[in-house]
């Protein structure tokens, strides 16, 4: 508690001014606040707004670590992305790997040694030249140093030893052979070997906020306030050439109505992760631009299918009825995907069949009709029937014991639209006489049960990378009740697939193994595949014309497998960026807001605070104490 | 006869009582009291709780609740007070009369310090001039102490750092502030110890005689009233029912009430009360036992260097006491003398730090279900019956309470039945289903009587039973415990502070100081010869009109 | 034994009619506060609406696959407060939510007042090493952040209204505690316990038949304040996203509008009638409460 | 004869003068006592933390590896173990404890910084919201409430009782959404969100103390009004309960004014058992910001908590449980000091 005491104080000495003035200014100006904050500091605040050359990106996800070593999360890896430049990176058209650093590769005869060329002349922001000592030595610590490990470890697995040959070549050699080595290299940003060289050994504890931070991506930290906001500048050493904007803020926000609030006000420039209803809103605000970007990701219902562990044995309490193909067919038909993307997701959304997003045209698979599952409450119930679940009083379903069916069904708290499809899918199996009993709950919680096998179905969804080896990885036998690993399902035959396809070097014939993996997949109703969620982002079109999305064709912004966002915000009377590729025509329109305006949310709720307060002073109304001895 | 200083024109007060159920009724607090006071005058102004007393006295400076209404006419000075203006109020407040309050404690606020309360009307009402200097205030203070005989240093002090006669010094130094020309002081000493009383009487009698104040004192205690003032006057549920020369108003009451009141203060020393509280109760007295100093063979209870220690204060420092069966013992000594902490050592209530308690030669002991068995035997009757008494209870719960707990066979009813009307609440039945608050102060403590008479107990421990009865009350208690020990052999040990309690109605008296019985003997003897200096400061300090015979 | 007794004037009768009584008089004093019977009056129509609702409103308006309505759509014609997220009447929905919230309030605040009273009592009766332990429980109790601890218990336990009711229970009695002990501490200063132990009397005879009685009427005022807190526990909770998602609540309805873009889509339908419905009733029962604990209270009456 | 009226008042002279020469003594004696007593609490704490946060569901190791596609054995066990999960409870517990005592408070999982340094960050800003919304609330509270207990049952006491109560009947998140919707985007009077202009402001101190106070508006007032009907109501039920205090009518009757006697005299004592309330909440308001902190992204002590409750980070919880308590122990410790220190009876009792 000493210790709290004093690093406290510590704290405030090291903080920037604010909290010691305020704490100060408090006490004093507290009587006057009222008075005076409003009328006063509204228009200097006002004049401190950034003109036109600053990006203000609202995001409500944590800012944790910008640490590239150690960074995880979305916001963490979109900083490390923006500050250091990679071997290669997807590209914005159809994310397939581009040079960045690296100008060429190639793979030896055998497939396990990689040979990549260096780009030349291209600097770090501190006028060093970049060379393949730099990447050798970034790749060495996160395969040695057990503090630099925890961003990209997985990345490296397969890698056997990192080698710069001479400044501008760099060898990497794989233990086996493995194709996905390139979109792996696309995830691991490149950091200064002589800023980093002296940091090795506390390289864990290293939070890399001391700005300037030296770097090569298209930005460059400037400035950190901790959980609250990453400022960074332009890198003028790019090498596709300096960004228009000159300064980028990433401004936490808690949530996206806070987000979109500012956004309206001004106070942000860039919004994303919005719901259907903030973005038909704000499609409609003037000085507005809203776009719904085909993304990466899809949404599911994993189940436990009662695969047993890699050990043999098996885990946690999933209902066994769940382990009959069948049983899951049935499930699969009795959801219809339109309703919820219709409802839930405001038709911003696409219907989901398999792992790999549509987004990755390369890798998907054509399902034929005949086997496609569609919306069929009937057909789902003569599938059980069929399959030997009958229907018991009252219309429950009854599995083979003849006890009524109940599944528990699993949502995250932190994500409104899986509560609200469990509230649809939960009526829909109940047409199949199933219960399903719904609990909402923190992801950290919903992850320990899904992990331990308590569970029997459960809200999942994943961000998929440019390249389908790390997806397909998610589903293999021995990943099945471990923290890792996606639906739990086991299949020796998919196993089998899967090695085939990383040491498969030929594209074509990597993607026809890849497509069969995927129609596995669905004939085994590995889980139940529900949406492709697009991105509902919006920006200050009265500030910004365009940005470069991901795919380049109607794609997002945010959450990209690359800087091209970012780096191609154009600030309204510039130019894009030389080197950024063309922003695609935005489709949505820009109208003027309808809606009821913020004015008329004012006098609505000043109205009713004045009614209802009228109300309790009825209530109030207390009798006169008549004993009084006050003269 | 010139003006009178004070004068009450047919004056009545009105209080508009709201009730719990909201209907609004009247009530008379006094009614057409008529009364003048002379400058430097003394005038008593005597009754029970409840009789208008205070009202009327507060009536002098307006000080009355906003619910009240006042009619007739209060002459201050020849001004007429109920009609004044709010600023020539406050101005004419403490300025030309000022208070001494009942119960100092309570009057003085807690949070400043006396010397700034005592300042507080110098400069408020400029008796120094419009603004007098800090140092001129300080030695008007520091004289006002010296006056009331307090260390000038108290000045600095608050009042819960002074004892209950320090406060009312310092209260009496406050009214001589502004040296007004009339002083009112309500019940000025009824908390007090009755040495302490006896000297704040003094002090306040000899204050207002130098200075030619007139005073105002209100009592319940004829005899405290005699003792200080010319004239009396009694009032009785609202009007003045008497009024005169204080000797004459004593030796010849001539209103009922009046006898009553009188009768209920006994003289110590005077044959005539020994044995005869004062009481109307057609059941009469019964014989006086008698009595003799020697100790009894066998008593009922026994103490033997009983000792309680509340951590390095010596409440009960060895004390060898014993009651014999049938017998009353007073047990006598000022607050903070360790008399009560001894009666709940007796009963159990407070575990002794060394020495024991003998019930019938045997010895009580200490464990909780061992002390059930003789509690039943021993019983306790409280001071004051309204807070002994759970308002939830009706007065047939009350008695049977200690019934239920010993699981007394038989039915309940019936025991029940018998302890009222052996407490003479009689009929029974008609007690029964009466809550505590719907019954007088006497009837109260005669339902805690019952409740202890229902466990048919040897020996009754009553701390202060009448201190918080009216004083026409008080005689018939009395009566009922003289009557109990003749019908039913019942023993008593008496608590008070009362000498004239004692002479009334115990056989033998132990006094106590500082936890020490310094004497112990037969009444007669004890308190007409006194053997220890504390005794005897004890009957000193006796309003003299009530002690005879030494 | 009771054969001349008449029943009417048995010990328990009378204890009967007194006790009508004392309720007919604690009737009319709560009658004559303004503000408590606008309480008890609003609070009769929000139990009312919540125990009767079923009978005439078809659960079926809570089903989001057989929804009607336009989504977020204002109000209009069938719906009198517009819809929510999924095309329902937030209407329906808030009367509907009125029984979650009620239950949830009621039951968790009888539980902490009911916690709260025994160890109040028990520590203020108690001398030596049970009132230490007792007070030192309730000390560090009050010393653990509330809200927190709430948290950390809801995501515990097995999600639902029960865990939520435990949370807010177990979390917020130690504020009672100290009020029965206060009281407990005066009650048992006064002569009428030195009485009853002179009688004879033990613990648990001094504890059911002095104390409780003479604490109950604090306590039941207390509770009802507490269900005031309570139902903002419920709502705050919701809003943190540990409310039970499988059930309507008030809570829960402020958490889906804000999750769904309701602030921004500018649907104050969604977003108002539950607040108010929250205000209002957590209004109504901090007037109840206080109009009770006026009437209650012998401290506070005499004045 | 002689020495008996020197001993006529035993008991007071006796206790008065043990209590002037050992009052300071007792005074310390007992702070000691309480000091002790919130040791003992925080030890308690301290314990109970270890333990809670560890049965609550949930892995941290997923927090760490979050935002991933995958992750191989080699990497959870290495992960597992630099957390010391792997190890027994006991030994962790241990080690904790020894930590503790070493002032270390271990580093947060999630942010993969020391617990203290993060705490230290954000707790003047909790304590710059909490403090001004407390300080709004008290004074408010104070000043309405002892006008309207001075004139109970008029129309003042009326409207401001009731004002307060319905303000205290309303969900703070949700009279923040309201205040942040009319009053930051309606109007355009204050911030959306955050506690300072992203990347600073110009022009100096002032500026920068402009600039907080400005995010700070909307919060601190949110808060004021939810809690400063507490305030408003103890104040006017204590000097109700002053209000026929006999000193009253000693003041009355020296020809005292009726403010005077209001201020001077029934104020001082009503304020005391309203300072001890006021202490009591202020330790609690701390912990209960977190709903503000949330809806305006005013990133706190209460905001992280909530936020390594989902991890859940095991060392972030266990501080901030620490400190939270420890802010309650102390405002307790200052309630009993101050509490002494202003009233008289006390402070030599």
């Amino acid at each position: 508690m000493v210790r709290v005491v004093a690093t406290g104080k510590q704290g405030r000495k090291r903080s920037r001014r604010g909290p010691a003035i305020g704490v100060v200014a408090a006490a004093l100006g507290m009587a006057m606040l009222p008075a005076v904050a409003v009328p006063d500091v509204a228009p200097v605040a006002k004049a401190e707004q950034p003109q036109g050359k600053v990006l203000r990106v609202a995001v409500t996800q944590d800012i944790k670590k910008l640490n590239p070593f150690q960074g995880t999360s979305l916001v963490d890896t979109q900083v490390g992305r923006l500050m250091y430049e990679f071997l290669v990176i997807p590209n914005a058209t159809d994310s397939t790997p581009e040079g960045a650093l690296a100008e060429s590769w190639t793979p030896s005869q055998d497939g396990k040694t990689w040979t990549f060329k260096m780009r030349k002349g291209v600097q770090w922001s501190d006028g060093q030249p970049i060379t393949a000592k730099d990447v050798e030595f970034t790749y060495n610590q996160i395969m040695t140093n057990p503090g630099a490990k925890d961003a990209n470890e997985v990345a490296v697995a397969s890698f056997e030893s990192v080698k710069a040959t001479d400044p501008e070549t760099v060898e990497i050699r794989t233990k086996f052979v493995n194709v996905a080595v390139i979109g792996s290299v696309g995830e691991i940003p490149i950091v200064p070997e002589h800023v980093w060289r002296d940091k090795v050994a506390g390289i864990k504890d290293f939070k890399n906020e001391q700005t300037p931070v030296v770097g090569s991506g298209p930005y460059v930290l400037s400035g950190v306030e901790s959980g609250r906001s990453v400022t960074l500048k332009a890198n003028d050493k790019f090498w596709r050439g300096r960004p228009k904007v000159d300064t980028l803020q990433m401004v936490k926000y808690e949530n996206t109505e806070a987000a979109s609030q500012a956004l309206i006000k001004g106070d942000a420039d860039l919004v994303y992760n919005l719901t259907p209803a903030q973005y038909r809103t704000l499609e409609k605000t003037s000085g507005i631009k809203a776009s719904a970007g085909r993304n990466r990701r899809f949404t599911e219902i994993i189940m436990h299918t009662g695969a047993k562990k890699a050990d043999g044995s098996t885990w946690g309490t999933g209902n066994p009825v769940l382990a009959d193909v069948e049983f899951r067919k049935a499930l699969d038909h009795a959801v219809n995907r339109k309703t919820l993307i219709e409802k839930v997701f405001g038709g911003y959304a696409e219907e989901a069949t398999q792992l790999i997003p549509p987004v990755y045209p390369d890798w998907t698979f054509k399902l034929s009709d005949d086997k496609k599952r569609n919306f069929d409450i009937g057909k789902a119930n003569s599938i059980l029937d069929a399959a030997g679940y009958r229907k018991g009083d009252g219309g429950a379903r009854l599995d083979k014991q003849g006890k009524p069916i109940t599944l528990r069904l699993l949502s995250r708290n932190d994500r409104a639209e899986q509560a609200q499809m469990a509230e649809y899918v939960k009526e829909w199996f109940g047409q199949l006489g199933v219960t399903v009993d719904h609990k909402s709950i923190a992801s950290s919680q919903l992850n320990d049960d899904t992990t331990s096998g308590n569970f029997d179905l459960s809200f999942s969804g994943w961000s998929v990378g440019p390249d389908p080896d790390n997806m397909l990885g998610q589903q293999l036998c021995k990943l099945v009740g471990t923290e890792l690993g996606d639906t739990n399902i086991c299949n020796p035959e998919y196993d089998r697939l899967f090695a085939q396809q990383q040491a498969e070097l030929n594209k074509d014939k990597r993607k026809e193994t890849v497509q069969r993996m995927q129609q596995m997949l669905y004939d085994n109703v590995s889980a139940i595949m529900l949406s492709y969620d697009k991105l509902l982002e919006a920006y200050r079109s009265d500030r910004f014309t365009t940005f470069v999305t991901q795919p380049q064709n109607g794609g997002i912004i945010n959450n990209q497998s690359g800087y091209w966002g970012y780096y191609g915000a154009t600030p309204v009377g510039e130019t894009p960026p030389a080197g950024a590729p063309k922003a695609a025509e935005q489709t949505n329109s820009d109208s003027d807001s309808s809606g009821l305006g913020t004015g008329g949310w004012a006098a609505i709720i000043i109205g009713a605070v004045v009614v209802l307060g009228g109300l309790g002073l009825l209530g109030a109304r207390r009798k006169r104490v008549s004993a009084d001895d006050r003269e | 006869m010139s003006q009178p200083l004070l004068e009450f024109r047919d004056v009545s007060v009105h209080y508009r009582a709201r009730a719990a159920d909201t209907t609004a009724e009247e009530i008379h607090a006094v009614r057409g009291v008529s009364l003048s006071l002379a400058a430097g005058e003394k005038l008593g102004l005597a009754g029970e709780s409840g009789c208008g007393k205070s009202t009327l006295a507060m009536s002098v400076l307006r000080l009355l609740p906003k619910s009240a209404r006042l009619e007739g006419e209060i002459l201050l000075d020849g001004e007429d007070i109920s009609t004044m203006s709010w600023g020539r109020l406050r101005a004419v407040r403490w300025a030309a009369g000022s208070v001494v309050f009942q119960g100092a404690m309570n009057a003085l606020n807690p949070v400043h310090r006396i010397g700034d309360q005592i300042a507080e009307p110098i400069r408020l009402h400029g008796s120094l001039g419009s603004s007098p200097s800090t140092s001129a205030v300080d030695r008007r203070v520091a004289e006002l102490l010296e006056q009331v005989e307090l260390p000038v240093e108290r000045a600095r002090a608050y009042p819960h750092e002074l004892s209950g006669g320090q406060k009312q010094r310092v209260m009496i130094a406050m009214a001589l502030a502004c040296e007004p020309k009339l002083i009112i002081a309500d019940e000025p000493t009824t908390a007090l110890d009755v040495v302490v009383q006896a000297q704040v009487l003094d002090l306040m009698t000899r204050l207002v005689e130098e200075r030619g104040i007139g005073l105002v004192m209100i009592s319940h205690d004829l005899a405290v009233l005699a003792s200080t003032c010319e004239r009396l006057a009694v009032m009785y549920q609202g009007e003045l029912v008497e009024q005169g020369e204080s000797a004459a108003v004593i030796a010849r009451p001539e209103h009922a009430h009046t006898k009553a009141l009188a009768a209920a203060f006994p003289t110590v020393g005077d044959p005539v009360y020994r044995y005869a509280p004062a009481t109307s109760s057609p059941l009469g007295l019964p014989e006086a036992p008698s009595t003799s100093d020697d100790e009894p063979a066998e008593p009922l209870l026994r103490t033997e260097d009983l000792r309680v220690t509340f951590g390095g204060t010596h409440a009960v420092a060895g004390v060898d006491l014993s009651v014999a069966p049938g017998e009353i013992v007073a047990l006598v000594g000022q607050s903070g003398s360790g008399k009560t902490t001894l009666a709940r050592a007796v009963l159990g209530l407070q575990r002794p730090t060394s020495g024991s308690v003998y019930f019938e030669g045997e010895r009580v002991p200490r464990s909780a279900s061992g002390l059930k068995a003789y509690r039943r035997q021993v019983q306790l009757v409280l001071q004051d019956p309204t807070s002994a008494l759970n308002p939830r209870h009706s007065v047939y719960e009350a008695v049977a309470e200690g019934l239920r707990i010993h699981k007394v066979p038989g039915d309940e009813r019936e025991h029940v039945a018998a302890a009222l009307e052996a407490a003479e609440l009689r009929p029974a039945d008609r007690y029964m289903s009466v809550l505590p608050h719907e019954l007088s102060g006497g009837q109260r403590q005669r339902v805690v009587i019952a409740g202890a008479l229902a466990l048919e107990p040897r020996l009754l421990v009553a701390d202060e039973p009448v201190a918080s009865l009216d004083a026409s009350v008080r005689g018939e208690i009395l009566a009922l415990l003289l009557r109990l020990r003749a019908r039913l052999g019942l023993a008593a040990l008496v608590i008070t502070h009362d000498l004239g309690l004692a002479w009334n109605i115990a056989d033998r008296v132990a006094v106590m100081f500082r936890g020490e019985l310094v004497e112990v003997g037969a009444v007669d003897s004890v308190l007409r010869s006194p053997s220890h200096s504390y005794t005897q400061s004890l009957l000193d300090a006796l309003p003299s009109a009530s002690v005879l015979g030494r | 034994m009771t054969t001349n007794q008449s029943p009417r004037n048995s010990p328990r009768a009378v204890a009967w009619t007194r006790r009508r009584a004392a309720l007919g008089k604690v009737w009319r004093e709560f009658a004559a506060n303004k503000s408590g019977l606008f309480g008890l009056a609003a609070l009769v129509v929000i139990v009312l609406v919540a125990v009767t609702v079923p009978l005439w409103l078809d659960r079926e308006v809570l089903s989001v696959t057989r929804a009607t309505g336009e989504i977020l759509a204002p109000p209009a014609g069938d719906f009198w407060l517009g819809t929510d997220h999924a095309g329902r009447s937030v209407l329906a929905l808030t009367l509907w939510g009125a029984r979650i919230s009620l239950l949830v309030g009621i039951s968790a605040a009888i539980l902490s007042v009911a916690i709260g009273t025994i160890v109040g009592m028990l520590s203020a009766h108690f001398r030596g090493w049970t009132a230490a332990v007792l007070m030192r429980v309730t000390d560090f109790f009050l010393v653990l952040p509330a809200l927190v601890l709430a948290i950390v218990l809801s995501t515990m336990l097995e999600r639902g209204v029960g865990t939520i009711i435990l949370a807010i229970g177990v979390t917020s009695w130690p504020s009672t505690a100290r009020l029965v002990r206060a009281q407990t501490l005066t009650i048992e200063t006064r002569p009428y316990i030195e009485r009853a132990h002179a009688l004879g009397g033990g613990h648990m005879h001094v504890l059911s038949k002095h104390v409780l009685p003479a604490v109950l009427p604090l306590v039941l005022a207390n509770t009802t304040l507490a269900v005031g807190s309570a139902i903002i526990s419920e709502s705050t909770l919701a809003f943190l996203g540990l409310g039970d998602a499988s059930t309507v609540s008030w809570g829960g309805m402020l958490k889906s509008a804000l999750d769904t873009g309701a602030v921004t889509a500018g649907a104050w339908w969604y977003l108002l009638p539950p607040g108010f419905a929250i205000v209002l009733i957590v209004l109504a029962f901090t007037l109840c409460g206080r109009a009770l604990e006026t009437v209650l209270n012998p401290n506070l009456r005499e004045r | 004869m002689a020495d008996i009226p020197a001993t006529t008042e035993p008991a007071a002279e006796a206790f008065g003068g043990r209590r002037a020469r050992g009052g300071g003594q007792s005074t310390v004696r007992y702070l000691a006592t309480k000091l002790g007593g919130g040791a003992i609490s925080l030890a308690l704490v301290a314990v109970l933390g270890f333990f809670l946060f560890r049965a609550m569901p949930g892995n941290p190791v997923r927090s760490v590896i979050e935002g991933r596609g995958s992750a191989s054995y080699e990497e959870i066990k290495r992960i597992k173990a630099e957390w010391k999960m792997d190890e027994p409870l006991w030994t962790q517990f241990v080690d904790y404890m020894g930590d503790l005592l070493r002032g270390d408070l271990g580093t947060s999982i999630k942010y993969r910084a020391p617990v203290a340094e993060l705490i230290g960050e954000r707790f003047w800003w909790t304590i710059l919201l909490t403090g001004t919304a407390l300080l709004l609330a008290v004074a408010l509270g104070l000043l309405l409430g002892s006008r309207a207990a001075w004139r109970h049952g008029s129309r003042f006491d009326r409207w401001s009782t009731g004002t307060a109560l319905v303000l205290w009947s309303v969900p703070t998140f949700w009279l923040g959404l309201i205040m942040l919707v009319v009053f930051s985007v309606g109007l355009d009077l204050f911030p959306t969100a955050g506690m300072t202009t992203p990347g600073g402001v110009s022009g100096g101190w002032f500026a920068e103390l402009l600039d907080v106070l400005h995010h700070l508006a909307l919060p601190a007032i949110t808060m004021t009004a939810v809690i400063y009907a507490q305030y408003l109501m103890v104040m006017r039920s204590s000097l109700l309960e002053e209000m026929n205090a006999d000193y009253l009518t000693t003041a009355r009757a020296k020809g005292l004014r009726d403010n005077l006697v209001r201020r001077r005299h029934a104020v001082p004592n009503a304020l005391l058992p309203t300072i001890t309330i006021i202490f009591l909440h202020m330790g609690l308001v701390v912990s209960g910001a977190v709903t503000v902190e949330k809806v305006f992204s005013w990133q706190g002590l209460g905001l992280l908590t909530y936020e390594a409750i989902g991890v859940p980070d095991y060392p972030l919880l266990q501080g901030t449980l620490i400190v939270l308590a420890a802010a309650v122990i102390v405002m307790n410790l200052l309630a009993d000091v101050i509490y002494r220190f202003v009233d008289p009876r006390v402070r030599s009792a």
